[in-house]
């Protein structure tokens, strides 16, 4: 039996693998084709105080082994969400993380202070790194003063409720970053959003997309997410939740062993809706046969003298 | 939606850069006119986004669906190249469908544009069966572009307009809608952003359903990458799950 | 006929392709396959002081749509690149960029004055953007302080010789680093380096390179590139040479609407030797079929309003 | 080095993982032994970089090529299923050869292991059309890596030496090195890079070649990604251009 159950931040995951925020709506969807108590847990799509109806479309594009996505942060506002979108979700046993947006420290803090106060999510996710919106965001996610006040004005109202930050890759130094988030109390790292990137189309001589930038997702960056957290994880003694790029059980390896606690698939569930039990039901077999008996063992194991990974739960 | 492996069993150019292929799969028999396949190019990271396609008909005995798409990109370009035996990974059955049960009608009034035309083949099949009387008014590009006239032609009227004058009438579809003046009870249109635009100008007012298209991410409603706001001005609807077929009036074109 | 012929910071290029720094050597292995005078210019391998043996092996990993490499700046020192590589070189008509590396100020300064003052090089490319090498090279690339003073102090020895400075991708504002440069005194900018990058190698557990870290180029990081050249070619007037990713005429014109006078072409070299040959003869088809008449009237058109590029020269 | 489409005419399994492929092309003449082809895998991106794997065999007859590789990864894995009659892109011809034509020799002491196998046997077949003799060493993991053991022996003495004794000799190479004592003018290895050092430390000072292996980029001296310090202390040589062969001591293993 090879054991996949882990916890991050004082959360049981019966595995380390969950959908990511943004790719998976509010689970509804995807709920009518499997049954979601499968999944480790289950990060919801960005939560603003108001509802907000995003960028004009297109907002997608393919990229080489990658898309580019601006959507900008639909959402249909935090109470909606808890009234008409969370329901659904905790009809089933799986911990929810809840995606926290918005445009100044306020915001945030009323964000994260509705959903902390429901006892329908059981971690948040500060996402101080959304590349396609104009105000707020990634603003917050690459500088570390701002990076710092914002967690700690959002971790004053989370209660019990562990508090992940989602840090942005587009930055000289993300270890500052970590650091700065661990620092101010931070619970937890989410890492990596998205990079942002453009393409132009040819015909129309624009930037394909209306927003102009998107993020860039998927397999392409998955090298860039590696190294972060593996730098990252030399840095900050809490938990990482990884992603960027992941697509298959030996994925999920190269993350736990670069130091993730726990990762998320986000762009891969488009090309694949079943990406997520798929990727759950081979980890054993290549858990074992890399070997290792269990997650846990996993990670932090690429790194030199072996990463000594300090719970603080 | 179901995910299911389909072997492409034929195939054919029958337009400019226009294939008609079928596909046959196990369970197809649920799939309503209107609906789309989000069809997976490639394999391995090649294409990361998958293709949304029309259903242009279904045949419920050989358990086959059959797709019309237009080469104009790469992933067209790679989908025409998919040999006859091969098989393609689809989600089947996207999207809502023209409600051909659920309305009261004698005289339906199809009006297609370039790829917009393929759902509706299947459309006008399933109302002929509903003993509908259907006419098409189908605007192509050139004569080059023009496809399946006969097959319209066989289930009622067909007026084939084209913008150069090449074949058929000359001008879009609404120098037929306005020359005609064709009765009908419901429309129901699927095209181009500005024709839609014009055809529902032109018959504002009137009870009918247009199918619209953008860009998808997952095409079944999680990632919000297909939305269009709706005419109430603050409410929205993805493309993939809360259509693409919409009442006329209900979103912003 | 299209015109292909286009000029950056006073250069006369014969077409806008040129293979870029260290993908193409001295130019000598290329040069046994076709006539290196088929190409816009050719920008050589990185030069330091004195010899440098790089990094160890295993040098080069796959990775999807791209590869990261992580040479560290093998050469055989400026002197010997003066004596025994550039007299090849300079036995054809096509101009001849040296990629400019070094650990200090010094150092830049030394290897540039050396490669200056030789008749046999048209362009210097000052690499302050290299990530795989401990020291010097990519913190100059990301410091705007630090970047302007390398900048300042190069410029000062280079005579006639235009000065590019290559800027690193791996950056929060890379806007903020080329404004920088520009107002130092560089004549035009290379853009962009590669991206700071891992991967893990699941059967032993460790980075797969031997230097854990390396740069990711080739298609992958394309958006990337091009979100950077249209952002900094709204902020800087000077010429950009755009790469990241290219390998089709296709992809040339989609950097130069964004704002690149010219491209270089790394990574798709080493899938196929002839690329950049292939590139330049299919470039006329591709500019004629998208509606331009010349390499020129393509430059930023991908802006809105039309981008107005103010030569200097 | 040329780049060329060739045709793969023949695909078998020969050994556990072990793959034999013969491919066809226009110009082969000019490959010698210790030779290799870089090989594009795939089409668009899916994969960056070549894959470099020795000449085992040339027929100048039929302009073939045989290669044998063992699917350790996604590229050999993709290769294996390349189908007979399509066609693969090479750079072939890369780097430097065993000096068949420029030694002196009547004896030869071929020592391979595993992988390093395969271009010991064109090496072995051109020094026999020199009239030299040929006695090789071959390791491999188990009986059932195995192959080529006829091909061999129809040149020569053979002898199969395995790590775990299931087959022919128990042991390394130099198990049957030590035990057999061949004499001979030049050895010529090939193989994984603990044998290799293994190789050199035993037969020290005595004439021989060696063919190593590396990570490639370019495959033709372009890039620096496979290079391998040279015994000077200072220098270095590029293992795709100044290699792979090199005389014994002429590198740090
Ligand atoms: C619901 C729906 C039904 C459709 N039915 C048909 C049909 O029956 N026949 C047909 O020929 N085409 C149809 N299309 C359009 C078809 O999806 C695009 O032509 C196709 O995806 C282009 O792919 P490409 O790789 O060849 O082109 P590229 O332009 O290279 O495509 C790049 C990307 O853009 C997307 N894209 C490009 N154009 C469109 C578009 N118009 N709509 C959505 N995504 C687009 C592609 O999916 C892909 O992600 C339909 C689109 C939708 C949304
Ligand atoms: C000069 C030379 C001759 C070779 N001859 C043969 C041969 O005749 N038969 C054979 O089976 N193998 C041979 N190899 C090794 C062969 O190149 C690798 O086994 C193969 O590239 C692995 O590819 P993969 O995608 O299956 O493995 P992966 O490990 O998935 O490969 C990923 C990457 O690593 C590279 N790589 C992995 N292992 C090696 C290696 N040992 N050497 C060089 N690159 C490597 C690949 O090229 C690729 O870029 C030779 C290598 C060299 C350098
Ligand atoms: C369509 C789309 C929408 C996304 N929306 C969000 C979001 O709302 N909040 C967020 O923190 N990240 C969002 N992301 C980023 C992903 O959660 C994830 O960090 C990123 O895509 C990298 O993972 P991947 O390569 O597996 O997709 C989005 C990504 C995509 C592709
Ligand atoms: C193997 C390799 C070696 C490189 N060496 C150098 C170098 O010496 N100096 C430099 O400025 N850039 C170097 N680069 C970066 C390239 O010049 C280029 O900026 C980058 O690879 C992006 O372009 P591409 O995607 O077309 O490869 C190197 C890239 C590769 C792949
Ligand atoms: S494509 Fe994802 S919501 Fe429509
Ligand atoms: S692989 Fe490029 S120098 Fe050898």
């Amino acid at each position: 039996m090879i054991e996949l159950s882990t916890s991050i931040a004082g959360l049981t995951l019966k595995n380390p693998v969950m959908p990511a925020s943004g790719c998976f709506g509010f689970g509804k969807e995807y709920g009518q084709y499997y049954d979601l108590n499968q999944l480790g847990a289950i990060i919801i799509k960005a939560a603003t105080k108001d509802a907000r109806y995003g960028n004009q479309t297109p907002r997608v594009a393919e990229t080489a082994s990658g898309m580019l996505n601006a959507i900008g942060l639909q959402n249909p506002g935090v109470e909606a969400i808890v009234e008409q979108e969370l329901p659904f979700l905790q009809s089933y046993e799986t911990p929810i993380i809840a995606n926290v947006a918005g445009s100044t420290v306020e915001e945030y803090v009323y964000v994260a202070s509705r959903l902390a106060k429901t006892k329908a999510v059981q971690a948040l996710e500060l996402n101080i790194s959304c590349p396609n919106v104009k105000e707020g965001g990634v603003q917050f996610g690459t500088d570390p003063v701002l990076a710092s006040n914002v967690t700690e004005s959002v971790k004053e109202v989370c209660g019990d409720v562990p508090l992940f930050v989602k840090l942005s890759p587009n930055v000289s130094d993300i270890a500052e970053i970590a650091k700065a988030v661990e620092a101010a109390g931070a619970d937890g790292l989410s890492m990596i959003n998205t990079l942002t990137g453009m393409t132009i189309h040819l015909p129309s001589k624009k930037p394909l997309l209306a927003n102009k930038t998107g993020g860039l997702s998927g397999p392409a960056i998955k090298p860039i997410a590696v190294r972060m957290i593996y730098e990252v994880r030399q840095q900050v003694t809490i938990p990482i939740i990884g992603m960027g790029g992941i697509t298959s059980a030996e994925d999920v390896l190269e993350f736990l062993l670069a130091g993730a606690n726990a990762v998320a698939v986000g762009t891969a569930n488009f090309l694949d809706p079943f990406v997520c039990p798929k990727i759950i039901e081979a980890l054993p077999d290549v858990l074992h046969e890399f070997g290792f008996e269990s997650v846990d063992q996993a990670i932090g194991k690429g790194h030199e003298r072996g990463y000594e990974y300090i719970s603080r739960t | 939606m179901i995910n299911q492996m389909m072997t492409v069993v034929q195939k054919r150019t029958i337009a400019k850069d226009t294939v008609e292929m079928v596909l046959q799969g196990s369970t197809i028999s649920f799939v309503e006119p209107g609906q789309f396949v989000h069809i997976r190019i490639g394999t391995g990271f090649s294409h990361m986004l998958r293709r949304p396609i029309s259903i242009a008909n279904v045949d419920g005995q050989e358990q086959t669906i059959t797709v019309i798409f237009k080469v104009i990109g790469q992933g067209t370009e790679e989908l025409q190249n998919v040999s006859i035996g091969s098989s393609l990974d689809v989600l089947l059955g996207c999207g809502t469908s023209y409600p051909v049960q659920g309305l009261e009608l004698r005289r339906a009034l199809l009006i297609g544009g370039g790829i917009g035309v393929p759902p509706l083949y299947y459309l006008a099949k399933e109302l002929r069966k509903k003993g509908v009387q259907v006419t098409s008014i189908l605007g192509f590009q050139s004569k080059e572009n023009v496809f399946y006239e006969e097959e319209f032609k066989n289930l009622g009227a067909c007026h084939i307009v084209t913008d150069d004058g090449s074949y058929g009438w000359h001008g879009n579809v609404n120098t037929v809608i306005d020359s005609e003046q064709i009765p009908f009870d419901y429309f129901f249109s699927c095209g181009p952003l500005g024709m839609l635009r014009a055809v529902s100008t032109k018959l504002i007012g009137q009870p009918g359903y247009i199918s619209i298209e953008e860009r998808m991410g997952c095409g079944i409603g999680a990632c919000y990458a297909c939305v269009v706001p709706a005419k109430d001005g603050k409410g929205f609807r993805k493309i993939c799950k809360d259509g693409p077929v919409f009442p006329a009036g209900e979103v912003v074109l």
